[in-house]
């Protein structure tokens, strides 16, 4: 709602103010600047420092941490398992991302409702909680290089599927995740498009996400991310932690092999 | 209570540059929420910050500083070991003081 | 510098005490000032501090991009090399009310403040010093709004 | 957390079949036609309808999008046959203005074109709908953030020699602009372009305005 007030006060600042003044710097020169200022005090720190406290808190019916909870690297083990995710685990049977495997780890271990933290708005309660935690989790492994695991089947399956979603357009825009994100050097208004059929660079695309996002001053999860891709796309609403989203992610960081995350990213 | 501010000082040349991360929703009170009732003003409303157990800083911020505000200042003569701890105050009357050690 | 929440967690109970015994939330206790922030012009907000007519001076900088990829946070500086400058302020002159912040100069800081802003439109934005005997002196410049993203 | 299970479990079940015939450490991925099954159920049920974004909107999609979707994951674009017939049939669905005026307001449509709005399921089902067009497009010179996926639509009438939008000279391009917005992938199968008439994305009327902000030499489009 944020987002909209501002707009709206930006379409009309646009229309009365941009008419003049040709910038002796180019537009591209002038939002790099504005980009680099905003880079040092990046409020993504608040949320690493909640989902710190939330992994070693006690919390929940059985009043336990996450320390135990098993990210794909063995229990407890934190660092690098961020780049290695989404990946196969064995004892849910299922190929899964940070957040769904997330709310697993606060079921089991924790003993909370894992059906419930999924139904939850992003921005609200538990699934506040959830992206929190993936927040401190890949700032935890910032700098390192995305290797996601492809050697499990049900992994090379979820690439497989999630290049389909990748490529599938629909909605009432005929637009798909291609449409955007499956050329060089293209921009939507002013932002900058990576091309997420490959390696986009380092701590572009795949690799920036958790990110704080200026326009509505939210903290926004991989999930929510691709949540409102679709939801832009005009697309019927993604379950989150589906398997479509988990394919999808499944493939974007594949995609991003080498990339070094600078998760938890600030975007506009 | 409020979370906690994200604080850092570090020693530069003869003092310390610091660094402060609030979490605030810093509601301006210009917005309506989806019934079209106006969503009232809640924001920080004054800021200070001291060395040492003295006071360096006074500011008044309006609703206009954005959402969890980001403020940067330096400290002269503070050095590393000393303590900087940063308080501010809301128009609902909620505080929070952090402090950290300059390093 | 790292600190963990809990360490701050720790520090703020004592810290409160600390501050309350050494008398400092009475400072914070004054009253908020209402007639600067309640202005609808520069000129009024600057009055509700004491400063006289605004005079552009070289000696005040303000740090703001010329373009702003999203108007909810813009990155404003505002610093002086003046003497007896009493006060630091930012404002935006086609926000609703221009005054975003105000900073009291002491000898203990410099006179350099850094912080972001809200601008509902593209907008001169204005760093003012005033000074104890009630001049106020400005530089200003034009910080574009872009509308962003799908838009959507 | 059961119906959760239930769908998750798909990614598995799929992939544990595979292992089963493979065995190796690096079992053969399943056919391409058992992918795109697997991948139509996933679809089914990892979206759901939300407001006004209906669940058809991904299960129930047509032929033009299906056979480019297929391309794209293949990586080989439609062969010429194919994509001649897509086009002719979206040709088809075009609706021409009905009292012959092909142009609105310029005002109007520059509005249009910068309003992003409408069709998502946070959208109410009476939302004005918004052109999209500055999103991917340079349209007039004032506006500077503008996408770039489309072509710069920047003097658009004027490089084609409109000075008279109704002369018999500007029929041919004036035709094509509303072809193209109605319904883009009748001159490209698979155009990255919303078909805005053809969805109900955009009115008639302000398809005319649209028109305008690209062809009437008043428009800033066209100084």
């Amino acid at each position: 709602m944020m987002t909209r007030t501002l707009v709206a006060l930006a379409v009309a600042g646009l229309a009365a103010g941009l008419a003049s003044a040709q910038s002796p710097k180019s537009t591209t020169q002038s939002i790099e600047e504005y980009r680099a200022m905003l880079a040092d005090g990046n409020p993504a720190e608040l949320f690493e420092a909640k989902g710190e406290d939330l992994w070693k808190h006690k919390r929940g019916p059985k009043n336990a941490s996450l320390e135990q909870c098993d990210l794909g690297k063995g229990p407890g083990v934190v660092k690098g398992a961020f780049v290695e995710l989404p990946r196969y685990f064995a004892d849910t049977g299922k190929v899964q991302d940070l957040e769904s495997r997330l709310v697993t780890c606060m079921e089991r271990l924790q003993g909370l409702n894992g059906a419930e933290i999924a139904k939850t708005p992003f921005g609200r309660g538990e699934m506040a909680n959830v992206t929190a935690l993936a927040t401190w989790i890949a700032a935890e492994s910032r700098g390192l290089a995305f290797n996601l695991p492809q050697s499990a089947p049900q992994e090379r399956v979820a690439y497989e599927v999630g290049k389909r979603l990748f490529f599938m357009r629909g909605g009432t825009h005929d637009f798909s995740c291609a449409s955007c994100h499956g050329e060089e050097g293209k921009r939507i208004r002013l932002q900058d498009l990576p091309n997420l059929t490959k390696n986009p660079g380092d701590g572009v695309g795949f690799a920036a996400w958790p990110a704080y996002r200026v326009s509505n001053g939210q903290m926004w999860s991989m999930q929510l991310r691709l949540n409102d891709c679709y939801r832009q796309q005009r697309f019927p609403y993604p379950e989150f932690g589906s398997d479509a989203l988990t394919a999808l992610s499944t493939y974007l960081g594949v995609n991003a092999k080498g990339a070094k995350s600078a998760a938890p990213a600030i975007k506009r | 209570m409020a979370d906690p501010m994200r604080i850092r000082a570090q020693a530069q040349g003869s003092g310390a540059v610091v660094r402060v991360l609030m979490s605030h929703e810093m509601e301006t009170g210009q917005r309506k929420d989806a019934a079209g009732k106006t969503i009232p003003a809640w924001h920080i409303t004054d800021v200070t910050a001291s060395h040492n157990g003295k006071q360096v800083l006074a500011a008044e911020w309006g609703p206009a500083v954005a959402k969890n505000p980001f403020l940067q200042f330096n400290v002269k003569g503070a050095k590393a070991g000393d303590k900087i701890a940063v308080t501010w105050k809301d128009n609902k009357g909620d505080t929070r003081t952090d402090e950290v050690t300059v390093s | 510098m790292k600190t963990t929440r809990r360490q701050t967690l720790q520090h703020s109970a004592a810290v409160a005490g600390l501050l309350a015994s050494s008398g400092l939330f009475p400072q914070l206790a004054h009253a908020w000032t209402n007639a600067a922030f309640d202005a609808k012009t520069v000129a009024e907000a600057l009055k509700a501090y004491g400063g006289g007519a605004p005079t552009e001076s070289k000696d005040v900088t303000l740090t703001a991009p010329d373009i702003a990829e999203n108007g909810a946070v813009v990155p404003m500086g505002v610093a002086t090399t003046l003497p007896n400058v009493k006060h630091l302020l930012v404002l935006v002159e086609k926000n609703p009310a221009p005054l975003v912040a105000k900073f009291d100069v002491s000898d203990a800081v410099d006179a350099n403040f850094l912080t972001r802003a809200k601008m509902g439109q593209s907008s001169d934005v204005y760093a003012v010093a005033i000074t104890r005997d009630g001049k106020a002196l400005f530089s200003k410049k034009e910080v574009k709004v872009t509308l962003g993203g799908c838009g959507g | 957390m059961k119906k959760l299970n239930r769908k998750w479990l798909a990614l598995g079940a799929v992939a544990v079949a595979v292992a089963a015939v493979g065995c190796a450490s690096l079992a053969p991925l399943p056919s391409t036609a058992e992918l795109d099954k697997t991948a139509q159920d996933l679809v089914k049920a990892s979206f759901r309808g939300q407001g006004i974004a209906k669940v058809e909107r991904v299960t129930d999609i047509d032929e033009t999008l299906r056979l480019c979707n297929a391309a794209d994951v293949a990586g080989k674009p439609l062969d010429a046959a194919t994509a001649k017939r897509i086009e002719e049939a979206n040709l088809k669905t075009v609706k021409w203005p009905a009292d012959g005026k092909f142009l609105g307001d310029w005002k109007q449509g520059e509005q249009i074109a910068q309003s992003g709005r409408g069709q998502t399921w946070t959208d109410a089902a009476n939302t004005v709908n918004g052109g999209n067009c500055y999103n991917c497009h340079q349209i007039s010179k004032e506006e500077i953030s503008f996408g770039t996926i489309g072509p710069s639509l920047y003097q658009y009438g004027k490089l084609r020699g409109v000075t008279d939008p109704s002369s018999a000279a500007a029929k041919p391009i004036v035709e094509y602009t509303w072809g193209k917005i109605w319904n883009a992938k009748a001159y490209n199968a698979c155009s990255n372009m919303p078909r805005a008439g053809h969805m109900g994305n955009l009115t008639e009327q302000q398809i005319r305005h649209v028109m305008a902000l690209l062809l009437d030499p008043q428009s800033p489009v066209n100084k």
